[in-house]
């Protein structure tokens, strides 16, 4: 086990997949000379050279279109979309192409294809840099969807999309890059479809992914302080969702609080709740709680900001609410 | 670079000027029944005719070997033909049968043959084009000499993929033959009204291609400027744009009251009709009689009605596959 | 003769309307020419023949709109022998919406509009788990007071009404509390009586042999350790059970579930009236003096109302004991959904015939309350027959 | 210990196991199982009180001297006077 950051550990697996597959390269903006917007690339232009970690021009459509072409022509592209902001311009091709061209073609064409992109607020960047879509990509048949939330999610889950003959959308939450952690470099690629319990409890399940995991850690710990003994339901995998962890927790606790930073509106939080109605209803205690974003593009000012993404009290409140006063 | 000549020039090997003839019925004919079939009821949704372009599909995709890959647009009948697709398996896809040649799940607009490297035909204008590139960067990685031939029409190039492919396709010298088939018309939306600059070929100098334009109704004129450019690409100068100046003597699609341009524009084309021009100099050239036409006719004719046959007897795909390909198998 | 139908002009167009023919009967036409222009609700199509002949005769006339496919012309196609056209007959409708195509998809089954539930007087404004809870343990919701939000039931409220059959001396006033747990009772022992078949076995069983070891065996034990008498017969069921273990269970779900564990729940009156059976958890692997320990400190949480929801949920067989009242051979009701219940009488010295001899023994008369729904007789009678055997080597429970 | 103090203590005992019983009506000779609701479980938590209380240790074989709240009362003071 080595220390390092989530964002030195999504570099290793980045290293250790360009080393041990000729067919993986990387492509994106500022992913090699400048080294990567949030500096995951550092240095592997210095050890793989221009052809294998390309910059690219600022044109997210054809960049990543060519990735699925170089996909279908036998490689094994990593795309880096800077941030998920600039990723709509490319959604005709994730959507129309990436996502439906083994359907389309009747099985015959896959498109072996990861692509990474930083997502979330929480740093000032106001609105179009701020934006936490994840739940867009979720909505898509064809495609699976990972939200690594610890340092070993970082490095396993990118190995384990590797794998995959099909597209694999990884979201990063920008606050987790400083995040530090343990990592076994020597471990096999994580299984990529099923949630983690990352604290048992009794009383109420807190469901949480990427960058709202550890509000939801925090929260727990308030709550056990106040008696009552939360379970945090990391999801890992946003599509497909790990539908039996949910239901298997909720029937423990009979209560649930999803914790999602986008907006509550279609959100992925609302397909939980939805999810748990139908398939744990007779287990509920009380309705499906779901902490989330105000329905604002998120405002520049500090003050405000906070204001608008989840808080760790909202999650607390929510639990109390849902778990009878005790004594 | 000015349009290549389409004098008579040397006379054509007589084997090979027939192949290209039959080329063009076969389209010219495949093209007909669809409408037919269409008009039956038989095929449904969006149709788009390639009647009146045969020349430039026939024509450029002698240049490309299999081991090159194609991709094309919704008006890709010809194309998909031209690249040695059976006329069988194409009706059938049209028919929404389990036999087509994407199992019925792509329909007229999504033709593909992974074996002769066809990656199909995309209905979004211009998003076939950032595919192309990525295709011919995969042969640079991999060290192939496969080229990448990409059919578009004129209204892509007012799409934002039209100028971010070729620009990335110069920057890193990607093996890209660009065809773009430019017949007059965005669907209703005639050239001049929406292009400040109407000279395709000339857009592909700002982003440091090669570029040239051909006369589009002349399948010999077509092969050769066609030849030439994907030379100039195989031999590792990047990628090369080739403007096909054709027309459709069709509406864009069975929908298309056809109200944006005048009878006698399609008429004056028609006097154009890459099928009968060739038919003409062939006989001048004294390489086809009257027997020989019928004969080949004859052949076409046999073939198409065979291929609705084909077409009919298929099967329907069962309903209990409805999810199959959406992903691969789960990994053990 | 061919047909020259209303042809299918756009990909949302049901039926044309026919402006104008551009040939007359008997002109010869050409494949691919013009020869009707049709109205659609986009624009006018010029109309292409796909068959070259001469045109035999018009069915449809300028200004007529009819669906697609409908048959419009005849033209004899050139080179084939003039034929009588064929009777006309009435058009067919079109053909179908798209499933006369494609083959008709399966049905979407019925969905089985649940019969609604016959309404309640008022709404129960209460949790799903809390309602599945109150089902189990046989509690009328209708009769708890919910504490969550809005007034809504909770499990939690469920489980404390379970508890409240077992009534505590709590503050409230007892004649409340009287009739709270006669309601709580008065609905499990009506339902238990319409639901369950029961049938009734008794058995007398010499118990001098066991009267005789314990009072040895509380010689050598301290006050504190001393057995009652009652504690045998609890181990002496909780093993008869391993032996019988249908009588072990619930009936849940239209169908018997037999416990892998034996909870033995103890018929404990309470001061003022009123009954609980709260159970002893796994009462065949105690030994006698833990299940005495146990059973002691039951009874006294029972009487101070202070019972876990577990033990009054959990009961997987249930034993009354009416001897010290005076009662010689008790019938009970079983608890649902539990499925069995035996009782025992007061011990009395009676003639008893031994080897032959006319002696006088104490005697016990043990009775056994079966559901017919997962028991029989038969296997009732082995039950008892088990108890009276384990009796006999009171040394051995 | 006087007659008096061995009867409270007898009263306390029967108060820990019928709390609600009113023990100021008792009737000194007549069965305590008569007039109280207690039984065997009952009758083995009063010996226990009173061993807590007094020290003694009652054999089973002597419960029916208990029967009474008089015969307590003097079969106590008989055992009392021991060491």
């Amino acid at each position: 086990m080595t220390k390092m950051t989530y964002r030195e550990a999504v570099r290793a697996a980045l290293r250790k997949a360009l080393r041990s597959d000729p067919r993986v390269f990387l492509m994106g903006e500022d992913v090699g000379r400048y080294g990567g917007a949030f500096a995951v690339s550092h240095g592997l232009l210095a050890e793989f050279g221009p052809e294998r970690i390309r910059d690219t021009p600022l044109s997210e459509s054809t960049f990543v279109g060519a990735g699925i072409g170089a996909a279908l022509g036998g490689m094994r592209p990593i795309v880096e979309i800077m941030t998920v902001n600039f990723s709509f311009l490319a959604m005709d091709q994730i959507l129309n192409n990436a996502a439906t061209l083994r359907h389309m073609s009747g099985g015959q064409l896959n498109v072996p294809l990861v692509v990474r992109m930083a997502t979330g607020g929480g740093r000032q960047m106001a609105a179009q840099h701020s934006n936490s879509l994840e739940g867009w990509y979720a909505h898509i048949p064809g495609i699976q969807v990972l939200a690594p939330a610890t340092v070993a999610d970082a490095y396993g889950m990118l190995l384990g999309a590797l794998r995959e003959a099909d597209p694999v959308f990884i979201f990063e939450h920008a606050t987790l890059y400083p995040l530090e952690g343990e990592v076994d470099e020597s471990a096999e690629p994580l299984e990529i479809t099923r949630a983690a319990v990352r604290r048992s409890g009794g009383d109420v399940t807190l469901i949480a992914y990427g960058g709202s995991l550890g509000k939801a850690l925090q929260a727990a710990e308030r709550l056990a302080q106040a008696g009552i003994e939360a379970e945090v339901l990391d999801l890992r995998a946003l599509r497909p969702l790990d539908i039996p962890a949910i239901v298997a927790s909720v029937a423990k606790t009979h209560r649930a609080v999803v914790v999602d930073e986008a907006w509550r509106t279609g959100s992925l939080a609302a397909e939980i709740s939805a999810q748990i109605m139908e398939k744990a209803f007779d287990d509920l205690d009380a309705p499906v709680a779901r902490v989330c974003s105000a329905e604002v593009p998120m405002p520049y000012a500090k003050h405000l900001e906070t204001a608008a993404l989840p808080k760790v009290e909202e999650i607390v409140r929510a639990a109390q609410e849902l778990v009878p006063r005790h004594g | 670079m000015s349009a290549a000549p389409s004098s008579d020039g040397p006379t054509p090997d007589r084997e090979h000027a027939l192949f290209l003839l039959r080329e063009m019925l076969r389209i010219r004919r495949f093209e007909e029944k669809a409408a037919e079939m269409y008009s039956l009821q038989k095929i449904h949704g969006f149709l788009h005719l390639y009647i009146g372009e045969e020349a430039t599909g026939v024509g450029a995709m002698q240049a490309f070997t299999p081991e090159d890959a194609i991709v094309a647009t919704y008006r890709e009948h010809g194309h998909a033909i031209a690249r040695g697709m059976p006329a069988t398996v194409l009706m059938a896809e049209m028919f929404g049968k389990a036999t087509g040649c994407s199992h019925g799940h792509g329909g007229s607009m999504h033709f593909f043959d992974k074996a002769r490297r066809f990656y199909g035909g995309y209905a979004i204008v211009g998003g076939g084009l950032p595919i192309a590139v990525g295709l011919a960067l995969a042969e640079k990685l991999q060290k192939h000499s496969g080229v990448t031939a990409c059919y578009f029409g004129d209204g892509a190039v007012a799409e934002g993929e039209f100028h971010e492919a070729l620009n990335l396709a110069a920057l890193w010298k990607l093996p890209v033959v660009f065809l773009c088939e430019n017949n007059l018309y965005a669907m209703g939306t005639a050239l001049a009204r929406h292009q400040a600059q109407t000279d395709i070929s000339a857009k592909a100098a700002p982003y440091g291609l090669a570029s040239s334009a051909v006369d589009g109704m002349d399948v010999l004129a077509v092969e050769a400027a066609a030849k030439q450019a994907a030379a100039f690409v195989r031999a590792g100068n990047g990628p090369y744009l080739l403007e096909l100046r054709t027309y459709r003597f069709r509406a864009h699609s069975m929908a298309d009251p056809d109200l944006y341009r005048t009878k006698e524009e399609i008429e004056e084309w028609k006097k154009r009709d890459p099928l009968a021009l060739f038919d003409a100099r062939l006989r001048a050239w004294g390489l086809l009689e009257d027997a020989e036409r019928a004969r080949l006719e004859a052949e076409v004719t046999a073939e198409i009605e065979e291929a609705v046959r084909f077409a009919e007897a298929g099967p329907w795909e069962p309903v209990e596959n409805l999810l199959a390909d959406v992903r691969g198998p789960v990994k053990s | 003769m061919a047909e020259f139908r209303m042809p299918q002009l756009g990909a949302d167009m049901s039926a044309g309307k026919l402006l104008r023919w551009r040939k007359q009967p008997g002109e010869p036409v050409q494949r691919g020419d013009i020869i009707a222009d049709v109205e659609t609700d986009k624009a006018d199509i010029e109309v292409e023949v796909f068959v070259t002949g001469m045109i035999e005769k018009f069915l449809v006339q300028p200004g007529e709109k009819v669906p697609i496919g409908t048959v419009m012309a005849f033209i004899r196609e050139e080179g084939k022998p003039a034929v009588e056209a064929p009777p006309v007959f009435p058009v067919a409708p079109a053909p179908a919406a798209p499933s006369a195509i494609f083959p008709p998809a399966a049905a979407p089954a019925a969905r089985a509009i649940p019969a609604a539930a016959p309404m309640e007087p008022r709404r129960l404004h209460i949790s799903p788990v809390a309602r599945k809870a109150a089902a189990d343990l046989g509690i009328d919701p209708a009769t708890v007071q919910g504490t969550g939000p809005a007034g809504r039931i909770t499990l939690e409220d469920i489980q404390r009404a379970a508890q409240a059959r077992a009534v505590q001396p709590a503050p409230e006033a007892a004649p409340d509390r009287q009739t709270r747990l006669r309601q709580v009772i008065a609905a499990a022992m009506a339902r238990s009586k319409r639901e369950i078949p029961h049938y009734y076995l008794s058995a007398t069983m010499d118990v001098s042999r066991a009267l005789a070891w314990l009072a040895q065996e509380n010689l050598q034990r301290s006050v504190e350790d001393r057995l009652v008498y009652g504690v045998l017969l609890l181990k002496a069921v909780a093993l008869a059970l391993r032996e019988v273990p249908e009588l072990n269970g619930f009936w849940r779900e239209g169908r018997g579930a037999p416990s892998a564990d034996v909870h033995i729940g103890v018929a404990i009156s309470l001061r003022g009236g009123g009954l609980v059976a709260p159970a002893l958890h796994h009462t065949d692997r105690q030994s006698l003096g833990e299940l005495m320990k146990n059973f002691r400190d039951l009874v006294q949480r029972a009487r101070a109302g202070s019972l876990r929801s577990s033990e009054l949920s959990d009961p997987t067989f249930t034993v009354t004991s009416l001897g010290e009242q005076g009662v010689e051979c008790v019938f009970g009701i079983i608890y649902p959904p539990q499925v069995a219940l035996a009782g025992f009488g007061k011990i009395v010295e009676r003639p008893w015939s031994a080897e032959g001899q006319i002696v006088s023994r104490p005697l016990l008369t043990a009775t056994l309350s079966g559901d017919h729904r997962v028991s029989d007789g038969h296997r009732g009678g082995l039950f008892l027959a088990a108890i009276d055997r384990l009796l006999q080597e009171p040394e051995k429970l | 210990m006087s007659k008096d103090e061995i009867r409270a203590t007898v009263l306390r005992a029967l108060g820990q196991i019928a709390p609600e019983a009113d023990l100021s009506q008792l009737n000194p000779t007549r069965r305590l199982r008569d007039q109280l609701d207690i039984d065997s479980m009952d009758l083995l938590n009063f010996v226990i009180a009173l061993h807590k209380e007094l020290h003694v240790e009652i054999p089973e074989a002597d419960y029916p001297k208990l029967a009474t709240l008089q015969g307590c009362v003097d079969y106590l003071a008989g055992l009392s006077g021991r060491p």
